[in-house]
């Protein structure tokens, strides 16, 4: 399966790029940050990020779609 | 809409003017000013980055919370985005009530959300030449943050 | 001098001014504005009277203690006397602090106190052309209060 | 004794007049709220009221002193 993961914020300079293609066999959103935290070395726990697909917020156990958008959100700090 | 993310100044003003109401005796605002220090830190200056299209519907779905938790007439809340300087408004947040009781708490209850929900991220820029994202763990190695460290 | 007694419009503008502090983080305003109705009676205008000496002195009152219980940078407020019409802004409170927390409880301590201690006295004037000073029990006979009731 | 009494807001407009010299036998500013209050027909209880005597806030069991200036308040309502 293969999804496009989009950064932000600390996670897009950590990795160095706004987005990639990832070819995947992670089945929630939370297994393919996983993955990705391990390949980019994203130092924050899940439970204080947030994960949306194809523009909207979901659970880190939403499932994943062949051609999703993931946007990865690091811990947030409005105001 | 009653939330905006915005690269424009906020006009607190102009913003009031949209919670007038004949039956509001109460109106309680929220400004969030840049400040020069942060943990110890000397700031500089700092950028907010958000993502628009979450951010809008996130800060939406807490004012709409915020109308049926309390009795208030109107609501209305900003964030700016981009590069901001000491003592500039981030973020505005606006109620008006028949009461005042409803109005602090909406009000209070309103940006106490959007600072834990609405995914807008700050980078601070340190007097040291230093630079961070608040609150992540997360951060750049020292060769990729360099220059955007030196932005002021 | 930080809590005024005035006979002219309130401009939050000019007052939000002299809350500024590189340090503030946080700004909290509360405004109380005329408004039309009052347990279920039309209101069409109101009179605010104040013993001047000695509302200054318990409003600075007020203000010190808001400041040794809070963490705050900078307090003001004001409070309207004389014939105000629907709308019109009675008293303004304005906080600034590093951090949010302290703002809001400072202003909500500030108005609250106001408006329990200050001499201060609202007379309404109703859309039936009654009129009668707010939380009183005392009130005039008719033929007296018959001019006044009047006025808006 | 002689005191002047001033009066505000509602007790203004019951009693008729903004002040008045007033020859009394009451000790403290309380008795002489009574005293008034019966005069007049002042409604609401002392412990809704302030007193200030020569410009100062005081307690109801303040003593009075001869030629002392009594401030009546009423309930306030700022706001």
């Amino acid at each position: 399966m293969e999804v496009t993961a989009r950064y932000f914020a600390a996670f897009r300079e950590q990795a160095g790029k706004e987005s990639e293609r990832v070819e995947t066999r992670a089945r929630t959103a939370g297994e393919l940050y996983g993955e990705l935290a391990a390949r980019h070395g994203f130092a924050d726990p899940r439970a204080r990020c947030k994960v949306a697909i194809n523009d909207e917020l979901r659970d880190w156990d939403a499932e994943l779609a062949d051609g999703d958008v993931v946007l990865f959100f690091p811990p947030v700090a409005g105001g | 809409m009653s939330f905006r993310i915005q690269d424009e100044p906020i006009d607190p003003r102009v913003l009031e003017a949209r919670l007038r109401d004949d039956r509001a005796g109460a109106c309680v605002t929220f400004e969030g000013w840049v400040r020069d220090h942060n943990e110890g830190e000397a700031v500089t200056a700092l950028e907010y980055e958000a993502h628009e299209p979450i951010a809008v519907a996130e800060g939406e779905k807490i004012l709409a919370e915020a109308r049926e938790r309390f009795d208030v007439l109107a609501i209305h809340a900003e964030h700016r985005v981009g590069a901001l300087a000491i003592g500039d408004c981030a973020v505005w947040v606006g109620v008006s009530a028949a009461h005042r009781g409803a109005a602090f708490d909406a009000c209070r209850y309103v940006i106490d959300e959007i600072k834990a929900r609405v995914p807008i991220w700050k980078k601070e820029h340190y007097a040291d030449g230093d630079s961070g994202w608040v609150n992540c763990a997360t951060r750049a190695p020292a060769h990729r943050s360099g220059p955007a460290a030196k932005v002021s």
